[in-house]
């Protein structure tokens, strides 16, 4: 499982057949036929203790969260949920292997990504909530707008990383799509870029099975997504995304390869979708309960306690207290969500440009002068 | 009327329905009369779409005929593209208004062109169904009014139905034009309701056709799918002010219907244009334009718009200063210069 | 005039100049400024670009800051969006008019709203140069004049330059400007020239500002773009009729300059609107909405709009019949009722 | 060099990964690591001499037509030509392998493909001359109108073969792109649903080496453009683009494949654009005389010459008498395309819809006013 330095391609001119070479030894850039594993192995040995311990309470808490959140979903607190239940793994890893200069491009699914990273939950839920598009300064903590249009962030996480590595920082971006996300054109475009450019990328599929009801069959017929890599002549990676030691370890090294200017890397994580696709959703048209359960077993905080608990790494106190922390924050997002944002409808004209135009102050006054009558009534 | 919109076999008496269950309906009957028509799109089978308009298709006529594609809109209109050259009939849904942008290549440069480019060699008898518009307190990128972008597309026509009866009959005719059809569903009407019987569509008019919705003398409201049900709203308010308001249903953006539209504002003399999408750029320009060309010694005032702001479709809990409502309408119906 | 469009240390007299000269010009100058300045498309290095309008930049300031690009133009612009986000100022070059459609939905979706999603944290300092129109005897799909997309989409700005000067000008303000501009350079006029120094733009108005280019008193024909000096020859023309026309160039599509506008249409009584777009859903009939609204009673007559046909692009043998002349503008003046 | 079946993938559910399986086994989807060849190679004698020299005069009418329409061009005949010189293996070999019910999908520059099928180059060169947007119905032929936008008819191709396979009818389409093309969204997409719905569809990619002037090296960081077929689960195959023989004999193979239900190929040709990317390009600004040079020894004529010299299937008469077939396609080209075409501009307004709509009826009746007036002076 090592990854091979991609060579230079620049040096690359178009010669005859008979002087034909490859760009690039394909063999490296292939996936292991079968998802990484930590967990279980023997490989878990090599993992620090402390991490795995970090990364329990992690996972406790995104496991709470998700909950946290889809409770307030149904109690009309937002305006939808889409949970990441079951891929808290994924989340939590990714926001771990980020250093601070670092950015994370998340899509919707991923506001626990962004809570991982130190996101206040408020600010990551705005979205969903309804009260503005984005909750945060995506400068201040690096990241990215949550993004809808599938797969649209991926080319701004190459622009970004290759634009620090043009201004000779240390920054890494991480960008997170969906397995239905792969097939389109926006994937495609952004890997070839982060190949040629050699950028400082790392994408995360989660292959969670499904795309809104559509299983991942009638979404490629590929080996595996991470077989998509070698397309693009960048190294491909299919890890178990249910075991957070491995997420971690091959996120790790896939970030440290862009940072020393090994260029990007396609990591194909596979977990599952525990809940419906949102709130809004009905899972039941499009598949059995046996599928669910299959998974319960596989559950993500279930291999890591199994773990944990057979190498006498973790008692019923350390589960306490990770609950206890989980429970913590809940209590204080739902404080905090259980309010009516105070919103001003001025906003509206505010940043559309940079100065209002002569056409929104008109509207401005419009709206004001509406909104004065209507609180004389 | 076109024959194609009749529904075949068994007669039912009109009772209640939404205007989802008429579009489902528009479909199903479709395929079970024509072969060729085929429903393609992201999450159309097993899950019926996520409004739940091809509910039971897929079951009813196979997954051949109703097909979950690969995500990727491009890729869908541009199979449908290949699929009408060989004889089909693509039904193609696109999830949310603003989740057909991807696939704008293939609109603008080959659905709009390719009967013009081979001389009519090969026809587009493409329906390309799209949720547009807000109201549904959707988050960003789920509410977008783009039909500003097809009207400017020759070669596309754009019908966009406001009532249960116009779901079902102008669906029908989509699907059996020859010409590609952009067919916008207001999507916050999804779920408004009419007693419907898709036996009796013969009161329905056909593609290129506006209709009087509400008759009047003082003022014309030109208006269109999501704003109707506000149009005749305001015009219901309107008669406290002493104004009788003619509403007109423009049902197509392409063709424009301008015999009608012009009759009417030379009947009442002025006129709004009502209109979710915003206004800079939006349709309501062309629509005023057209209408002050050919109505000009009529007009006792200009013809006015009400239309979203010219600012991207705000967050839900903004949502609401956005669209145009009933006193925007009115307001604007006050200013068309009564004292005169 | 903004300050970033004087060019730096030395003088030159003015001399004659290509409006790819001056363009090529404005990118050199901003680029040698200020280091964030990246320039980027398909084939932009090297080469020059297909209309040479890049030429040399990859030479002066290496591949890094004019970047040869995969050919795919959403990976373009979304990676310049990106970019963009790390605090470079992006100049996006898109090969053709149909050929940014592929990029529509990172223009669209993000581009434009970015600044508005995220209360202006994230700003786009990105300017997308797009050659359009017709009139070179370009095969399909490389003629299109696509405006009336990108003033529908709020957010965006849309600017056009009609002449030497105000290519300069207009591309230095675009490119020092926080906000994304839609930069239409009219690709049948690249090759116009005027006398022109970098060293005197001080003539040159801001984006957003109208230009009267010839005062006149008859009516007044409001255009932009490669429609310019079809107007001026018209307005020349028109004399012999005994018509003064005043020609007013928009230079900017978004924002758009109410007041010149109105101002000269208030005086003149009259106007009408020219471009090449298609006329059904194509700038003028915003134009003309918002010059009613703002003049409806000054007005002697509708105004008129003389426009490309409501068809997809002709071929090169029948372009001529497509594109808005003189005598088609001169019969628009002649219809302005001046019997009335 | 054999394709293997691509099992059918619709089986595929998701499963936790301890029971992991890959959906398709990569190995067989792999390109060879160099193109395939089969002239000068002991392959060659398994080719029919019939079919050696078929191709043989193709190629050396291929050539002439390529010659000829340049000389219009210059002439100001066309309004622009994209030369296929040096690239009439694959455009020939495309052609050859279609049986009468099949669909070609060529680009701009594939008008040899178009007219080796059998098309009359003077509507062939419709769109070029300028005239009209396609100069023929492409049911009748067979063949799709040109495309311009690159890549865009690669999803149609598919949607139409999907169809045909639906309706149960024998056809198989044979869609052309450049390697610029492949970096594009479309051809990402195209190929992902050509392989889930196992369309019969062949990708051939004519890598020349450049997209106008941007070299490969900027282009793809891939090993080669076929290994790209893997991401896809499709074969991918590499070949030598100016061996006729080889081509011709991987072409086959694909559509065969295709043909039986095996799903899509794609089918990289290796080969060099010996000309501008047209008329009106200026190659002296992005390469070097030595590189074209370099492939002239390699030219598609010269190999298979030397082929059938050698092994005493091609005489002077032979090549007298392909010759001459050429120069008299070349004349009777020639004098077409040497008047001017007569055109009516109310075609402008004909076939933009079914029915003329009352707007586009009073447009006519303008136009047609004022050609009158035009005609009076
Ligand atoms: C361009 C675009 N098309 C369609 C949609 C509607 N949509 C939202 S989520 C979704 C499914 C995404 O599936 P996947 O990428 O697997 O991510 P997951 O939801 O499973 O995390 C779809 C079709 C969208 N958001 N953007
Ligand atoms: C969508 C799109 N973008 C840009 C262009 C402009 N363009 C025409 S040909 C070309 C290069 C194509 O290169 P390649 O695909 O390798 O084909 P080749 O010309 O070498 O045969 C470009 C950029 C286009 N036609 N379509
Ligand atoms: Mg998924
Ligand atoms: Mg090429």
């Amino acid at each position: 499982m090592t990854i091979q330095e991609m060579p230079g391609s620049t040096a690359y001119r178009p010669s005859p057949p008979p002087a034909w070479k490859p760009r690039t030894d394909p063999a490296p850039l292939l996936p292991d036929p079968e998802p990484y594993r930590v967990l279980g192995t023997g490989a878990a040995a090599r993992v620090d203790p402390a991490l795995m311990r970090t990364l329990y309470a992690e996972l406790v808490r995104g496991r709470r969260y998700n909950a946290q959140a889809t409770a307030l979903t149904r109690q009309g607190r937002l305006a939808v949920y889409p949970s990441s239940t079951g891929q808290e793994a994924c989340e939590v890893a990714a926001a771990a292997v980020l250093k601070e200069q670092d950015w994370l491009f998340p899509s919707y699914r991923d506001t626990l990504a962004a809570v991982a990273r130190g996101l206040d939950p408020v600010q990551a839920l705005t979205l969903l909530r309804g009260d503005w598009h984005t909750g945060y300064d995506p400068r201040e903590v690096r990241i990215a707008p949550l993004c809808t249009p599938l797969a649209t962030q991926l080319p701004h996480a190459v622009g970004l990383a290759h634009a620090a590595r043009l201004k000779g920082d240390d920054v890494v971006a991480l960008a997170m799509v969906g397995d239905g996300g792969t097939s389109e054109g926006d994937f495609h475009e952004a890997l070839n870029f982060a190949a040629v450019w050699r950028a400082p990328v790392v994408f995360l599929v989660q292959n969670n099975g499904f795309a809104i009801s559509v299983p991942l069959a009638k979404q490629t017929a590929a080996p595996s997504l991470a077989h998509k890599a070698v397309g693009y002549g960048m190294p491909g990676r299919l890890v178990d995304g249910n075991d957070v030691a491995a997420m971690h370890e091959v996120l790790t090294e896939a970030m440290e390869r862009a940072r020393r200017g090994g260029g990007p890397t396609l990591v194909e994580a596979v977990t599952y979708r525990m809940e419906a696709h949102t709130n809004a959703d009905d899972a039941t048209r499009y598949r059995v309960d046996a599928e669910v359960e299959a998974w319960r077993d596989h559950d993500p905080i279930v291999l890591l306690e199994r773990e944990l608990t057979e190498r006498g790494m973790l008692d019923d106190d350390g589960v306490r207290e990770a609950r206890e922390a989980a429970e913590a924050m809940a209590a204080d997002l739902r404080a905090r969500m259980n309010t009516d944002p105070v919103l001003d409808p001025m906003d509206l004209f505010a940043q559309v440009y940079t100065e209002k135009t002569a056409q929104l102050c008109e509207q401005e006054a419009q709206l004001r002068a509406e909104l004065e009558a209507e609180a004389e009534r | 009327m076109s024959s194609t919109t009749a529904a075949p076999g068994r007669k039912a008496a009109a009772k209640p329905a939404s205007m989802a269950q008429a579009l489902q309906r528009a479909m199903r009957d479709a395929m079970a009369e024509d072969p060729t028509v085929h429903v393609m799109g992201e999450d159309v089978g097993a899950l019926g779409g996520v409004f739940r308009i091809t509910d039971g298709l897929a079951k009813e006529f196979g997954e051949d005929r109703c097909t979950d594609t690969p995500l990727a809109e491009a890729g869908i209109l541009g199979a449908a593209v290949g699929m009408a050259m060989y004889g089909l009939r693509p039904v193609v849904e696109m999830q949310f208004d603003a989740f057909a942008y991807p696939a704008f290549e293939q609109l603008a440069s080959h659905v709009a062109k390719m009967r013009n480019r081979t001389r009519g060699a090969l026809a587009m008898p493409l329906t390309i169904r799209i949720p547009y518009g807000g109201g549904i307190g959707g988050v960003e990128h789920h509410s977008d009014s783009s039909e500003a972008y097809y009207m400017a597309t020759p070669g596309l026509h754009v019908v966009t139905p406001a009532t249960v009866q116009d779901a079902y009959g102008l669906l029908r005719e989509a699907i059996a034009s020859d010409d590609p059809v952009v067919f916008l569903e207001p999507k916050r009407l999804y779920w408004s309701k009419a007693d419907w019987s898709p036996d009796a569509p013969a009161a329905v008019e056909p593609i290129g056709r506006a209709v009087v919705r509400r008759p009047g003398r003082s003022a014309t409201l030109i208006t269109y799918g999501p704003s109707l049900p506000v149009c005749l709203e305001a015009a219901e308010a309107a008669t406290a002010e002493g104004w009788d308001l003619e509403v007109l249903d423009l049902r197509s953006l392409v063709p424009f219907d301008d015999e009608t539209v012009a009759a009417s504002v030379r009947r009442t003399g002025r006129a709004v244009v009502v209109h979710e999408s915003t206004g800079f750029g939006g349709p309501g320009g062309e629509i005023a334009a057209r209408v002050t060309e050919r109505c000009f010694h009529h007009l006792e005032a200009p013809v006015l718009r009400v239309a979203g702001l010219d600012v991207p479709y705000p967050p839900p809990m903004l949502e609401r200063h956005h669209l145009p409502g009933v006193d925007r309408v009115l307001d604007a119906v006050a200013r068309l210069q009564w004292e005169a």
